[in-house]
């Protein structure tokens, strides 16, 4: 394919350009460490871990709070989106809420968490938490009002109760936008990473690229941006393939 | 980044802390010594930000640790080491919680200690560990001040390694195990110190013997007349007398013959105590593998300003 | 022959406007009838159909049976003009749904469901997923969800509407014959005069301004391909017929 | 409106939970302060300013790092993101650059920013136009991708030259998409608002934030929270009435 | 009589499969005359206009005037079933939207505008916004979009297909009389025969198997109502040309 052999070439490109600016000198190493340099702190990293601690577990726990939020966003957001997109007084008893809260940078409030909930791991999940809760919550809602209302009334007049049509009508017509929510939730959560990781840890990617920013260490932290985007884009692309095995109907009807 | 080179402005980079630099402030010091130069005082929480800045060129001088000021040299930041601004001393103490039990270092064994990450407290905290064995068998936590405060309300940490002001927070439930004093007994002092940008020193050579000359006034006052400096310092920071008095009592101010002496930072012949110290930290930093090598003493000595010293510093 | 569905002064208006969409209008369907319902775009037929669901609520007496229709029953099936298929079920789940609704057995829906597909003619489709299959086959499977019921009623809103017309065709002959098999009465709506003569035991005419049915003609021609009649008696009065039906739409 | 009044006793309701609770002194005043707390807090920051500089300052420089970034991000995301949509070949240039580096966290990346760039406003605003940037350059993609074929074989066939089918067909159709992208934008820059006030700032709404938590200053901290999910509400409604009043025919066809 | 239109051992395949669509057909349009292409689902007949519109390339030979069709073109003007307005420009913008294009000057296109507007009964909805235009109403814009070019020929896939039936009626007559009036030529796809009848001076007619036209016909009756025919010998003549285009088209 012509279109991928370019885009393999403007990779080559940017790999190009920046090892020879680097290697030439004409940038300072803090400013843009050298290809080699990131590759050998890679290397080292991987053998012998950063801060004493191994790679795998830098990543695992890093891994370890993202998937506990998402999980913990996908029980609660889901019946509770469900729930405001099918009933108009839980809508208005819970709705605004959301709206309010959605907005507010999560390092506002991250201090007041922390106080709260500690510093260990409570604290760090529930911030990934609250990040993840809105995208999912507004996802079910809307996929509940997009719902073609044929779908429910042929089931009403088929015969099924109030739960039945929810089970096998709403909940199903409401899953692609479902999982779409999850999604986003997943890349805000992800993109909240480094902030939840920035206080008292001393573990995950996102301390280690923190960490390295304390001491300038510029290989480290242009590794960890990497290692960073190249998890966002998998994370992502796993999620993908699910979603086109599970929601086999999505955009058909 | 913006080397400007308008040499109308000077930017200056500093803590929000009783030091010398607040002293001069306050007094207008700066003022009087560069007429009609516009003067830009950049807070930092911490040396991390400052080195950031001096990198980029957005500040000329910047007072951090001097631990921030080896990761400055191990990073390459074209700057020099020009002033100790203050030594270290009971201002910064590992404190444990009274209701933890412990009683001596050793009882640290299995218990959490925070303190923030890359400053003086936090080399002097691992110093404690390594010389007791107990760098593996404690959980050493990076909180920035504010957060060791919450978490140490709340009961998460049993101790920690920091600074005023913090450390009166902590003293009404806590009880200090060893302050920094100890540390430089060992010969393994540490202080907060002044860097400035190799441009700015290549430039304008007389600015930064005014920019000493200024510090070196503070450092006097606090010699000649206690009470003024810690008067405008606690002025210039925005707290009380009796807290200004307490952080400033927990430092050394040494004077400028010192300054540029073998006991800190050197003469033109030898290189300073301090220095030396400094080397030695470096070396600490690098087994930890906070930073990526450790520098020799050419380097350091390269790193130091002190040859110009000789000439003015009479004053 | 029995009474099914009987109208009486029926008048509905939509709960989100003011203005009645029909206005007390009569009209009754007997068991076992095919009654359809033409008329311009906009007139109100969808409307009817949607009360008579009990889709919407309607003031004026609207019986099936004796009694009141209030909400969406099992006894009255509807069929889209849009198959409205669950995609995420297969053909056979699609057709059993109502009778797992309605918690019948395991064995008795598949029973059921392969009776029905074997009359469509989709036996072979049995798992496939539904957005897999053609216009008219969704369509087929729309029919055959709503026959598992077994109910008493069947409600079409143009159902062939989005066919081509040589499916369309098809499709007529295929309700006609389902008619015949499973004694069910229909209420039909169209905008093809041909599929209404074809189809109906009875046509039932709206205009575009009276907001009622204005009149309703017992059907001699069902069964008819009112497009290609070979006797030249017979299709002289069908054109009679047509005419008249047209007139009154229009008028 | 029955719907409204229930949100708004939903509100009520909490004011009066917290009222009470902190009142009765149940919660420590550093972990919860009080309502009254709170509203002096702000009538002060209103009226006397925060660390000497008054309110509207804080609040002017914020929004102008945030519009900033936002109309940067607009004048450089929608060219290149309409043509990526319209060209395979600039496609295959650009889109996997942007696919990669949009999961990074800000957080990670801001230090390099500020080596690069400085401490001053620019890295402040680049940190924000970078968050802005993804989701309309996405949005223009997903905009043009998405336009119905039949209307440009229409205007071809009615004899528009390339140029003019851009500017009469595809721009205007990809609109009702760019708009959503930039309303997703202000939305992920708000996010980070708190995160670039961060470092060597001495204003803005989110540095008044960070200030307080410092010095644990739970009112200010409480009410820079309150202001900022006000902004941000505020923010996104006023986008939308303007979405509703430009892009007239959305969801019409 | 020109010739307009020639294709030559036309076929057809589309970019993304192997198998060709249309294998070596060949029709001619005339100038000035309405040319109707009728056969079942997916046989091909949008295929073909596509073709002939210039949005997909065709091997064998596919003439305008002498010359290759390679492109879209101003001089064959595209109706599609669902209308395709612009709907961020209002019906005037929409109808003159060709004329800019080409650019033609205000004046200009304003008075080509009003006469058209005129033509489709709908100068009062010039400062309409196309999306408050019912469906009749919105094709009608889209001919008269397509008109104000003054193309040499009308390319129609479907155009009335989302009509109902009576609106449809009026739209046919309106084709006839604006091609009466305008000297334009027609190609036309439509699954409606008696529509085909009715509007065609040719009717070509394709199966569901033979990839090709397999019999063009020269139409008599067009202009007819073929629902509603007064004269029986007419409506005997008529019926016997549908049964055959229709048993052509079920071959
Ligand atoms: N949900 C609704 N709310 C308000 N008015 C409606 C609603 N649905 C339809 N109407 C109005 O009711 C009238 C009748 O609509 P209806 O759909 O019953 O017509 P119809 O005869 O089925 O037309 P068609 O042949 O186009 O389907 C129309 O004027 C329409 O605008
Ligand atoms: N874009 C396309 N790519 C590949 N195959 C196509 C495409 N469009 C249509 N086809 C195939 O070409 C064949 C002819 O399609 P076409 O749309 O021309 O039929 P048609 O006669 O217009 O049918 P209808 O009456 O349903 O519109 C069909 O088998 C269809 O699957
Ligand atoms: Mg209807
Ligand atoms: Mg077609």
């Amino acid at each position: 394919m012509k279109k991928k052999s370019l885009t393999i070439s403007v990779w080559a490109f940017i790999l190009i350009v920046w090892f020879t600016v680097t290697n030439l000198g004409w940038v300072s190493p803090i400013l843009f460490p050298s290809p080699q340099e990131v590759f050998k702190t890679f290397v080292g990293i991987i053998t012998h871990g950063y801060n004493n601690i191994p790679f795998w577990e830098h990543l695992g726990i890093t891994l370890f709070r993202l998937f506990s939020a998402i999980f913990l966003a996908i029980i609660t957001a889901v019946p509770l989106g469900l729930a405001s997109g099918t009933s108009d007084t839980f809508n208005a008893i819970i709705d605004s809420l959301i709206q309010f809260y959605r907005p507010i940078p999560p390092l506002a409030y991250y201090t007041i968490l922390i106080l709260w909930l500690g510093i260990g791991e409570t604290s760090k999940i529930v911030l990934l938490y609250l990040a993840a809760f809105a995208p999912i919550y507004l996802a079910c809602v809307e996929g509940v009002k997009h719902i073609n209302s044929d779908y429910i009334l042929s089931a009403k007049s088929l015969g099924a109760n109030p739960w039945f049509v929810f089970r096998w009508v709403v909940f199903p017509g409401a899953l692609p936008n479902i999982f779409t929510g999850i999604r986003t939730a997943m890349g805000v959560s992800f993109s909240t990473l480094v902030a939840a990781e920035m206080v008292a840890s001393t573990s995950g990617i996102g301390w280690m690229v923190i960490d390295a920013s304390k001491y300038l260490k510029s290989s480290v932290m242009f590794l960890g941006i990497l290692i960073l985007g190249g998890l966002g884009l998998l994370l992502d692309f796993i999620l993908q393939k699910i979603e086109q095995k599970w929601i086999f109907w999505k955009g058909k009807s | 980044t913006s080397t400007d080179n308008n040499s109308d402005q000077i930017k200056i980079g500093i803590l929000n802390t009783p030091n010398d630099v607040a002293v001069a402030r306050n007094l207008n010091y700066f003022e009087k010594e560069f007429p009609g130069k516009q003067l830009k005082f950049i807070t930092f929480d911490s040396g991390v930000d400052a080195n950031k800045a001096l990198m980029s060129g957005g500040v000329d001088f910047a007072t951090m640790g001097d631990t921030n000021g080896v990761v400055a040299l191990t990073a390459d930041i074209p700057v020099k080491l020009l002033w100790i601004n203050e030594i270290c001393g009971n201002n910064e103490q590992l404190i444990v919680k009274k209701s933890s039990n412990i009683k001596n270092i050793q009882d640290l064994k299995g218990k959490k200690i925070a303190t923030p990450f890359a400053s003086t407290s936090h080399y002097s905290l691992m110093i404690v560990l390594k010389k007791y064995h107990l760098e593996d068998k404690v959980t050493v936590l990076d909180m920035d001040t504010q957060n060791i405060v919450a978490a140490w309300k709340r009961g998460n940490i049993d101790a920690a390694y920091t600074w005023q002001p913090t450390l009166t927070q902590l003293q009404s439930d806590g009880k200090t195990l060893l302050d920094s004093s100890t540390l430089g007994n060992w010969g393994y002092s540490t202080g907060n110190v002044t860097l400035v940008r190799d441009q700015f020193l290549k430039d304008r050579p007389k600015d930064v013997e005014k920019f000493v000359k200024v510090l070196s006034k503070a450092h006097k006052l606090r010699k000649s007349n206690y009470h003024l400096a810690v008067k405008a310092a606690a002025k210039q920071t925005g707290i009380s007398v009796s807290d200004a008095d307490k952080q400033m009592k927990g430092t050394d101010w040494i004077s400028i013959d010192q300054e540029y002496s073998t006991n800190y930072l050197g003469n033109k012949r030898n290189i300073g105590q301090f220095v030396k110290e400094m080397q030695v930290a470096g070396k600490f930093m690098y087994g930890q593998q906070t930073i990526s090598y450790a520098p020799g003493f050419d380097e350091f000595n390269n790193f130091t300003y002190r040859f110009g010293g000789d000439q003015f510093w009479k004053h | 022959m029995e009474t099914l569905i009987k109208a009486n002064n029926l008048s509905i208006k939509y709960p989100n406007t003011t203005e009645k969409i029909i206005d007390k209008t009569n009209f009754e369907i007997q068991d076992n009838e095919i009654f359809v319902l033409v008329g311009p775009s906009g007139c109100g037929k969808s409307t009817i159909l949607q009360a008579v669901a009990g889709f919407i609520p309607a003031d004026g007496e609207l019986l099936m049976d004796g009694e009141k229709i209030t909400e969406p029953d099992w006894n009255r099936g509807v069929v889209f003009q849009n198959s409205s298929l669950y995609p995420w079920l297969t053909v056979e789940k699609n057709i059993g749904f109502g009778l797992k609704a309605r918690g019948f057995s395991k064995e008795k829906i598949q029973k059921r469901v392969s009776y029905l597909l074997d009359i469509i003619g989709l036996s072979e489709q049995r798992n496939t997923k539904t957005f897999e299959l053609s216009g008219g086959m969704k369509q087929r499977v729309a029919i055959a969800r709503v026959l598992a019921n077994k109910s008493e009623l069947l409600l079409m809103d143009e159902p062939f509407g989005a066919l081509d017309a040589f499916t369309r065709f098809k499709m007529q002959k295929l309700i006609l014959d389902i008619w015949a098999k499973e004694k069910t009465s229909i209420l039909m709506i169209t905008h093809d005069l041909n599929e209404a003569i074809r189809c109906s035991n009875k046509i039932a005419v709206m205009n575009s301004h009276d907001k009622k049915i204005v009149e309703i003609f017992n059907n001699q021609f069902q069964g008819i391909d009112a497009e290609n009649i070979e006797d030249f008696e017979i299709e002289k009065k069908v054109d009679t017929f047509r005419s008249q039906i047209l007139s009154l739409i229009n008028s």
